[in-house]
């Protein structure tokens, strides 16, 4: 107990856990009851937000060199291994916790525009709500498996979210197959946890990162093994190359939830898993290089994939990926504060360009819905010129690109240039590092243009929605547009909280997070870039941005896109791009086809029915029946059969006797 | 001498044997029988067995066998059935069968008791000049096997009561 | 009380009870020579019957109060515990066979009083067994057994399946005497003598030899025959087949059991010094487990079955011979009341099911009688599960006592043999309970001509009263059958 | 003390009494006796939770004769490991009495009656403690769930009956004779034949190598019941012919035998055997097996309670793995997947009966779309189908997630392998899930279905509590089990548990929030 | 003296019999055959008795007496399933079988 008010950290995830309760409740009890649900829904993230709020100030009242650890009940105690159900708050966690029920409220407000019409309402709002509790759990669990409940936890919300609209089945197909990648990285976060049990001895995260530095050979086989499995986990949870494809499929849930969970929180859980084990992290360079050069692979790949996407969402999600990437290049790298920068920067912008298509979205489904059409409301073939219908979206969704874009001095610009620098210093120690400098500059170059092609298309150019649905085109309504502007405002200044000493900023979040990072940064070699040398990171960086932006508004030419329905195939490398380099088909191929045939014809039909059940148990059987009725050959009623088989005995008894 | 003589019964009782059980005529195999017996009843003889022999003739031979051939004529069996004696397959199942027997027998005629448990030669002859032919075969009878005697004389009775069962007109 | 044999007035007492029973079968004769009409005459002469045993059994049991032993050498006969326990089964199965032929006889117009003579007779044979301590008298006490049922079975000479079913069962049992009997030579030739324990002090001094071991095989043969071993064991499921169902029950139990008493105390009071016994006995028991066992797997018909089953205990029994001492005498007395109990109990369930003979009733005929008869199906479960030696019935307590015996014997191989044969066999006694309850039944009136009279419905209940309880609590049952396991020993071959 | 004294034999003796009372009550009203039965059987069984006390070890022991001349007795007993068997078994019955209130058409009282026979034999096998009473308990329980599979089953309902009897018979009566060997051999030595669990186990090291043979027919006997593959192939046809309430036993419990036997008897009695190092590789093998072939084919079934029979394969074998990893953690989380697979699958088997009532097709492919029609229904199979995919928060976490992690300890690498088991069952049963409440509702005679009913949230209502307290705070069962779980671990391998600081040492702070770290 | 010869012999005369039962189907004659078999063992059994003493010859005449009854129940049994069958050939014997 501190007896401030950080003691109230409880009620942040108690009090989303209560929307879930009442809204759960409600979803059976009263489904239309949506004033309600909203109130309730809305009202828990703002009070949490609040709480967030009061419990930062408190905290930073304190200045506490360690994480002050709330411990409420003893949940698996057996011998050595004492998990308690407890909470942590340090300056990390509050970063995530401010960036989780802030960002959350927005989206939650925003969805409550968004989602008026559907009639499963109250448990959208029960979902949400829910999430923001497990997530709440994961940034604030003191424990791996305490985080472990929230990483999972949100990974469930997120599949019953992306399968919302379940009676689609590619949107159930798609929430399943989000649930199944995640797992997968989840079986490396077991194992992981395994692993650290065995060799500290405990799971709890103060007590692991103490011991850490005496139990653990640095470069060690063990920290080695131990941080790519945690790191495996952070490519399923955060859409990393190879475990990436979900993301993409994961559009199919309502874009709010793109937005808030596919964007600016959940997916961000692996970096700040990484940035949480920056201890174990920094002991082992190997993973270390592979966590960055993953990152920066992904980056560039994803990017790649986002230049000839149709779908808006889709082109979004390709970006979160290849920003995700930008992240874990920067927590790779030894750089946490500046992955954590980004995370924020990102949850800011990318909520934006979220919320932002969803009102192009909501506007589309209007318009096809009046009209009654079935045309896709998300192929950005079918809008252009959105610029005149939708003036706020259109010029708050520039203030994001052009902050995911890193043009500045808005906030994208100062964190992916922080990590970029991060990346180039770290290359002058090892340069397999100026590799992955190289690889995020590429992406840096390609989001530009797939960012302004996005843009370009969608809201720029002449209008190909048709005459009679365009005159349905129209702004979405204010409790949507709201959260735009704030979030806008975000974007635009975001870059404050971490202005870098060489624009003379105080690097606020930098020096905030010391005390969690400290420890990792004293086990990284140390790196130094002279000032020359970040002016002209800085100057190429812009340079690249300013390539891409105008580059695109060069080439691309929205006056010659047909609509979705018209459009011809591509052809040559665009086809590859179109078709995601094919991943999901050689996954589909090389692993989900072998395994059900391996499962259906080897295993169930072969080994289980024939091998086992038929061949030996039921071979058995029909065996030992066949004999018995064998014995009619003998038992044919004829004496002399008898009679020639009871001498048989005779002779073999007296064979055995005599000898 | 009676040597010779035990040898020659044995030749005919096994000749007998043979020929009763491969005559296809049922009359013909059962005076074959008669044959062997009327053979073994000498052996008996040749054994010290006088009284033995005499009830081999009077029982067996007489009553049994006649017991026999008048079933055999009740039934009019007494020619030869189509199917009395099984087929060549029958006859090397038998052939082999009885040989593996034979070979397995074989040991009998080499292995006599041990001397310790046999009495003295000619200690039966003696006995039964001693007692007379009968009585050395009754005395024990009526002592030393009393009980199987009256459970033979049980054995005869059910036997009737079974043959009676078994025959009468009705149930 | 200790008995001089060669004393007349303690020779007669020591054969009190066969004598008892000689009087009441030739009582009964004469009642039947005067009177074999009508039904009643039937139904008085089981009354009679049912006197005789029980006088007979009170006759017994007074020699057994009395703790009456032999002075010396046992001379044709025994008086031990072994006997007195061994003549009750011979006894309860008799009176539970008669109990079940009232109304079968009645049913099925078999008016032969002659029926309960021959039964005495039968009893009386394997009592004369049971107590013999001689070959002549155990070999005269097989005939005499053996004849009565060579009738009995063929005792509905109506049906030509009786018949032939005697006809089958009198020429390989007469071919099978012939066996023993050259056996009983041999072993005549070999020691001098046809008393056990002489044989077995003979054999301890001079050691076996080809002849006795030749004799000792067919003697084995002999028996095995009886008991229906595998490979003799052919003539059982064609002769129960074929007999009239009580007729069945009592060779499947008495006959049985007469006939491995007698091996138990030959083979321990003559041959316990000869160890070729065992490695025989043992393959018999392996191979009638796995025959009796598998032969009956595929077997349709009901009676057929249970014919197979009965080899196939014998071939548990013969576990318990080849265990031998003590313990697997107690495990063999143990397992003859079960078995005796089991399976009466389901011949006698059959025989209320069954029509001239019951050869045609199947497994599957039994289709629904659980819901339609629920008592004599769960009657018929019971004697089932104990057939398969389930917890919580006497087959189980018989088959852990055998398995005891032989695992004590370090028999494991063998216990392993028979656990297993036993899961063989729950392939064929679980169909019968399937077929009750878990079948409809084919037809509405499919079960209504199942009759049962109340003397039939009382020997059923006894028998499944007593698996029940000697199932759950067999402490009396053990305590009778290990004092009279140990009343048979080996003949001590050194003091002589 | 009275209570202490008779609570177990009170625990055997009233549900044979109470399935005569069913016999003799008119057929209509069977079933409310039978469910007031063991509601009461379930209130005898309370207290226990209470009554006992971890540290005492084997406790409400009664030893009584039995039959004399082998020194059978009938001793009966509780620790940590059987308490929470017992108490769950107590706990399913009213449920499942329940569940088969609308299921069971025919021969009301038999089924009842069986039911509650049923009881005493499984009761009876998790605490008797003289081996001849356990291989007699052991042997009991088949006859009722023969016949509950084989009067009240599906169609194929007669092969599937006679399945498990003789597939458990087969492997029951190996047993036997290894429990007659040991008895004899265990006589020999001391001079005192008897078939006491305590007696048998004074003399398990001058067994020699017969210890192998033995332990083979041990372990034949339970690896059958749990199933271990590949010994497995009766489960499937055995659940999936079973009516509800058989399922839900016999996945719920009469699986949990096997996985029982194997913590007190195969391993305390052979623990050379058992931790060879051949034998341990080859059996914690088996349950690597289990688990991923387990998984994966319950991946491809397209048949609602085949799927949950493999996927009991796969949850046993983590069982399997987390006793023979011989940990704190593991042993004690195997004990906890034994209790959560009861619950969970339970509940599972009960949600198939339900729908299996309503639309007569327990195939998936009939459903799909259901949520919307029958949402309490979707709700509940989501969440029962969380916890057995193990979702951290449900019971099925605590449990995996402690039998991995203790089992890591001892075989990393094969631990490592089994966790995929994890990724394998949210394939299987969210697929599943998928198939039948999501996607879209095409056939329409499933646009009318009933939502569950009072009678069935009843049933489940308690299942659904257990998941999440068993989830959130497990403490009160680790706590019971603790003790019991260390001096097994010690007997088998001594010295394993050193450095476990027992319970009431451990620093474990109960209230919530009232406690802070330190700052 | 005479004992090796007349073991020989009885041994001959036994398998004889068995060989008889073996070949024939008449019941009647393997009926006989079996006769044959007895007194095979008779023989053994007399020519045992002159070494032995008095206890074979007594057996003999137990066998006889066993002989007598099951010549007397037999012959009944073949009469009966004579009736039958209007056939005492065992070929015809197949009411019975699985």
């Amino acid at each position: 107990m501190t007896d401030t008010a950080v003691d109230l950290i409880w009620l942040a995830p108690a009090l989303a856990l209560l929307g879930f309760v009442l809204n759960g409740t409600l979803a059976f009890a009263r489904p239309n009851a949506k004033t309600i649900v909203s109130g309730i829904g809305a009202g828990v993230l703002l009070a949490s937000f609040v709480v967030a709020i009061v419990v930062f100030r408190a905290f930073a009242g304190l200045h506490p060199e360690e994480a002050i650890v709330f411990r409420y009940w003893s949940w698996i105690p057996v011998g050595t291994l004492q998990v308690d159900f407890a909470l942590q708050v340090d300056q990390l966690s509050l970063i995530m916790l401010l960036v989780v029920t802030g960002v959350g409220s927005l989206i939650h407000l925003f969805s409550i525009g968004y989602m008026k019409k559907d009639p499963g309402y109250a448990r959208y709002f029960a979902y949400l709500n829910l999430f923001v509790f497990f997530m709440l759990v994961l940034v604030l669990g003191a424990s791996f498996p305490v985080m472990f409940v929230g990483w999972e936890g949100v990974g469930l919300c997120s599949y019953l979210l992306i399968g919302f609209w379940f009676t689609e089945k590619t949107n159930a197909d798609a929430g399943r197959k989000a649930f199944i990648m995640n797992r997968i990285g989840d079986f490396g976060f077991m194992v992981a946890m395994f692993m650290i049990f065995r060799d500290t001895g405990s799971l709890d995260f103060e007590t692991v990162f103490v011991h850490a530095p005496t139990a653990l050979v640095p470069a060690g086989g063990a920290v080695t093994a131990i941080t790519l499995f945690l790191f495996l986990g952070c490519t399923g949870k955060s859409a990393q190359i190879p475990l990436y494809t979900w993301l993409p499929d994961a559009m199919a849930g309502p874009t709010p939830v793109s937005a808030l969970i596919h964007a600016a929180t959940m997916v961000t859980a692996g970096v700040y898993l990484v940035a949480r084990c920056n201890v174990l992290f920094a002991m082992a360079p190997v993973s270390s290089a592979m966590v960055a050069g993953v990152g920066a692979l992904t980056a560039l790949f994803a990017a790649s994939i986002a230049l000839k996407q149709w779908d808006i969402k889709r082109v979004l999600a390709y970006s979160t990926i290849s920003q995700l990437g930008y992240m874990f290049l920067g927590v790779g790298t030894g750089a946490m504060a500046a992955g954590i920068f980004h995370l924020t920067t990102h949850a800011f912008f990318k909520a934006l360009l979220f919320l932002g298509s969803g009102s192009v979205i909501y506007a589309m489904h209007h318009v096809y819905h009046a009209t009654h059409s079935h045309e896709d409301a998300q192929d950005m073939r079918n809008m252009g010129g959105l610029a005149r219908y939708m003036p706020w979206t259109t010029a708050l969704m520039w203030v994001a690109t052009l902050a995911i874009a890193g043009v500045p001095p808005l906030s994208g610009f100062f964190s992916k240039d922080e990590i970029l620098a991060a990346a180039f210093a770290r290359g002058t120690a090892n340069p397999v590092w100026f590799l992955f400098w190289l690889f995020g500059l590429a992406a840096a170059l390609l989001t530009a243009f797939y960012m302004t092609r996005l843009m370009l298309y969608t809201f720029h150019g002449p209008n190909r929605t048709g005459e009679k649905e365009r005159e349905h085109l129209h702004e979405a309504p204010w409790i949507m547009t709201g959260p735009l502007v704030v979030l806008g405002a975000l974007s635009l200044a975001g870059g404050v909280i971490n202005l870098p000493e060489l624009v003379s900023g105080n690097a606020w979040l930098h020096h905030w997070l010391e005390p969690v990072t400290r420890a990792g940064a004293a086990l990284l070699p140390e790196t130094h870039l002279s000032h020359t040398a970040e002016w002209v990171l800085v100057a190429v960086a812009v340079v690249i941005a300013a390539l891409g932006i105008v580059g695109a508004w060069r080439l691309l030419k929205p006056e010659a896109l047909a609509t979705a329905r018209q459009a011809p195939e591509e052809r040559g490398f665009a086809r590859i791009l179109r078709n995601k380099w094919y991943v999901d088909e050689i996954y589909d191929a090389l692993i989900v086809r072998p395994l059900v045939w391996l499962s259906t014809e080897v295993l169930w039909k072969r080994v289980d029915q024939r091998a086992i059940d038929s061949a030996a148990v039921n071979g058995a059987a029909r065996g030992a029946r066949a004999l018995g009725w064998a014995n009619r050959w003998l038992q044919t009623g004829q004496v002399g059969v008898y009679v020639a088989i009871f001498v048989v005995g005779v002779l073999l008894i007296i064979w055995r006797a005599v000898g | 001498m009676i040597l010779t003589f035990f040898w020659i019964f044995g030749v005919i009782a096994m000749l007998g044997g043979l020929l009763c059980i491969t005559r296809r005529n049922p009359v013909a195999s059962a005076l074959w029988l008669v044959v062997t017996l009327f053979a073994l009843a000498a052996m008996f003889v040749l054994l010290d067995a006088q009284f033995i022999a005499a009830l081999q003739v009077l029982v067996y031979a007489g009553a049994i066998m006649v017991l026999f051939l008048f079933v055999i004529m009740l039934l009019n069996l007494g020619r030869p059935g189509p199917s009395d004696l099984k087929g060549p397959a029958g006859l090397a199942i038998a052939a082999v069968l009885g040989g593996l027997l034979l070979f397995q027998l074989r040991v009998l005629g080499q292995a006599p008791p041990p001397d310790a448990i046999q009495l003295p030669a000619g200690t039966v002859a003696e006995m039964q000049v001693r007692q007379g032919m009968v009585g050395a075969v009754a005395n024990p009878l009526f002592e030393a096997y009393l009980i199987p005697f009256e459970i033979a004389s049980l054995l005869l009775l059910a036997a009737i009561v079974g043959a009676v069962v078994l025959a009468k007109r009705k149930l | 009380m200790t008995l001089d044999l060669s004393v007349y007035s303690e020779l007669l007492l020591a054969l009190l009870p066969e004598l008892v029973l000689t009087g009441w079968s030739l009582v009964l004769l004469t009642f039947v020579a005067w009177r074999h009409k009508t039904e009643r005459d039937l139904r008085i002469a089981g009354w009679l019957t049912l006197a005789g045993l029980a006088s007979t059994a009170v006759a017994v049991y007074w020699l057994w109060w009395n703790q009456t032993g032999i002075e010396g050498l046992a001379i044709m006969v025994a008086a031990d515990d072994f006997r007195w326990v061994a003549d009750w089964v011979f006894l309860g199965a008799a009176a539970l066979t008669v109990l079940i032929s009232f109304f079968y006889l009645a049913r099925e117009r078999l008016l032969v009083p002659e029926y309960y003579v021959l039964l005495l007779f039968a009893t009386l044979g394997a009592m004369i067994m049971a107590a013999g301590t001689d070959l002549m008298v155990v070999f005269l006490g097989l005939e005499l057994l053996s004849v009565a049922v060579y009738v009995l079975a063929g005792l509905d000479r109506r049906r030509a399946r009786s018949a032939e079913a005697a006809l089958k069962y009198f020429l390989l049992g007469a071919f099978a005497s012939g066996f023993l009997l050259y056996g009983i030579a041999l072993v005549y030739g070999a020691t001098a003598t046809t008393n056990f324990t002489l044989i077995g002090t003979q054999v301890g001094i001079s050691g076996p030899s080809p002849m006795l071991l030749i004799g000792l095989a067919l003697l084995i043969v002999g028996f095995g025959f009886k008991v229906a071993a595998v490979p003799f064991h052919m003539w059982a499921p064609d002769v129960y087949d074929g007999a009239p169902t009580p007729v069945t029950a009592f060779m499947a139990t008495t006959v049985k059991a007469a006939a491995f008493a007698a091996l138990f105390r030959l083979l321990i009071t003559a041959f316990s010094s000869v160890a070729a016994w065992h490695d025989i006995v043992w393959w018999l028991a392996v191979v009638t487990m796995v025959g009796g066992n598998l032969f009956a797997l595929g077997q349709r018909s009901f009676k057929r079955m249970l014919a197979y089953s009965s080899v196939a205990h014998a071939g548990y029994l013969l576990v318990a011979v080849t265990a031998g001492g003590s313990e697997g005498t107690g495990a063999f007395l143990v397992y003859a009341v079960a078995y005796t109990l089991m399976s009466l109990g389901a011949f006698a369930v059959l025989s209320a099911k069954g029509r001239s003979g019951e050869s045609d009733v199947l497994i599957d005929d039994f289709a629904g009688l659980g819901s339609k008869r629920p008592w004599l199906a769960f009657a018929m479960s019971v004697c089932m599960l104990s057939l398969l030696g389930f917890p919580g019935t006497a087959g189980f307590i018989g088959k852990w006592y055998i398995l005891i015996a032989a695992t004590n014997a370090d028999q494991n191989v063998l216990a392993t043999i028979l656990v297993l044969t036993s899961v063989v066999s729950a392939g064929y006694y679980l169909p019968v309970i399937m077929a009750m309850y878990m079948k409809p039944e084919p037809i509405e009136a499919a079960h209504v001509d199942v009759v049962f009279d109340r003397w039939a419905r009382l020997a059923v209940t006894t028998v499944v009263v007593a698996l029940l309880l000697f199932g759950v609590w067999p402490n009396r049952l053990f305590q009778l059958a290990r004092t009279a396991g140990a009343s048979i020993q080996p003949t001590n071959t050194t003091t002589t | 003390m009275t209570y202490q004294r008779l609570v177990i034999t009170a625990l055997l003796v009233w549900p044979i009494l109470a399935s005569l009372i069913v016999m003799l009550v008119p057929s209509r009203i069977a079933r409310q006796v039978a469910l007031t039965a063991s509601l009461i059987e379930f209130a005898i069984s309370v207290p226990l939770w209470w009554a006992f006390v971890p540290s005492n070890g084997m406790q409400f022991m009664v030893s009584r004769n039995w039959i004399t001349a082998w020194g059978v007795r009938y001793m009966v007993g509780l620790d940590g490991i059987s308490l929470f068997l017992v108490l769950l078994t107590t706990f399913l019955m009213p449920l499942s009495v329940l569940g088969s209130w609308s299921y069971i058409t025919k021969h009301e009282k038999a089924f009842y009656a069986l039911l509650l026979v049923l009881t005493t034999g499984m009761i009876g096998v998790f605490v008797a403690l003289d081996l001849f009473l356990f291989y007699v308990m052991w042997e009991v329980m088949l006859i009722p769930m023969y016949f509950i599979i084989g009067v009240w089953g599906g169609e194929n309902r007669l092969y599937a009956a006679i399945k498990f009897f003789i597939y458990t018979f087969f492997g029951s009566l190996l047993m036997l004779v290894a429990i007659i060997v040991l008895y004899l051999h265990t006589g020999r030595v001391t001079g005192v034949y008897s078939f006491s669990y305590t007696h048998l186990l004074t003399q398990i090291s001058t067994l020699g190598p017969a210890a192998w043979w033995l332990f083979a027919a041990f372990f034949l006997a339970f690896a059958i019941k749990v199933p271990l593959f590949p010994f497995h192939t009766w489960l499937p046809d055995a659940h999936v012919e079973a009516p509800t309430a058989g399922s839900v036993i016999l996945a719920g419990i009469l699986l949990k035998m096997g996985t029982y036997g194997f913590l007190r008897f195969a391993l305390p009695f052979f623990p050379d055997v058992a931790l060879n190092q051949v034998m341990q590789f080859a059996i914690v093998g088996l349950a690597l097996i289990g688990i991923i072939y387990g998984g994966l084919v319950a991946m491809v079934q397209p048949d609602f309670k085949k799927l949950i029979a493999y996927s009991s394969v796969a949850h046993l074998g983590f069982v399997v793995l987390g006793i023979w990893a011989l940990t704190l953690q593991s042993v004690q989380g195997a004990l906890l997947v034994m209790i959560n697979h009861g619950i969970s699958t339970g509940a599972l088997f009960f949600l198939a009966g339900m729908i299996y009532e309503r639309r007569h097709s327990r195939l998936i492919a009939a459903y799909g779309g259901i949520a919307r029609v029958v949402p309490f229904f979707a709700a509940i199979l989501t969440l029962v189908s969380l916890s057995s995919i193990a979702l951290p928060g449900t019971n099925g976490f605590v449990g995996e997630f402690l039998v991995l992690l203790g089992s890591f300890q001892t075989y990393p690498v094969i631990t490592a392998l089994a966790t995929t088991g994890v990724i394998v069952a949210a394939a299987y049963l969210l697929t599943a899930l998928q198939r039948v409440i999501y996607n879209p509702l095409t056939d329409p005679e499933n646009e009318k279905l009933p939502d569950l009913s009072a009678r069935e949230l009843a049933v489940l209502i308690p299942l659904l509590v257990c998941i999440i307290w068993l989830g959130v705070y497990p403490k009160p069962f680790l706590r019971r089990m603790e003790p019991a779980a260390r001096q097994l671990i010690e007997q088998v391998r001594p010295g394993a548990t050193q450095g476990q600081p027992p319970f009431t040492t451990a620093e474990a702070p109960e209230a919530a929030g009232t406690r802070g770290g330190r700052q | 003296m005479l004992l090796s010869p007349a073991l020989a012999i009885s041994a001959v005369l036994f398998t004889l019999g068995v060989a008889g039962v073996l070949l024939r189907r008449n019941a009647i004659v393997i009926f006989m055959c079996i006769e044959l078999m007895l007194n095979a063992v008779n023989l053994t059994f007399v020519a045992l008795a002159q070494r032995l003493g008095m206890g074979g010859q007594i057996f003999v005449f137990f066998v006889m007496a066993v002989a007598a009854a099951e010549a007397g129940v037999g012959l009944a049994i073949i009469l009966a399933v004579f009736r039958h069958k209007q056939s005492v050939s065992l070929q015809n014997m197949n009411l019975l079988r699985d």
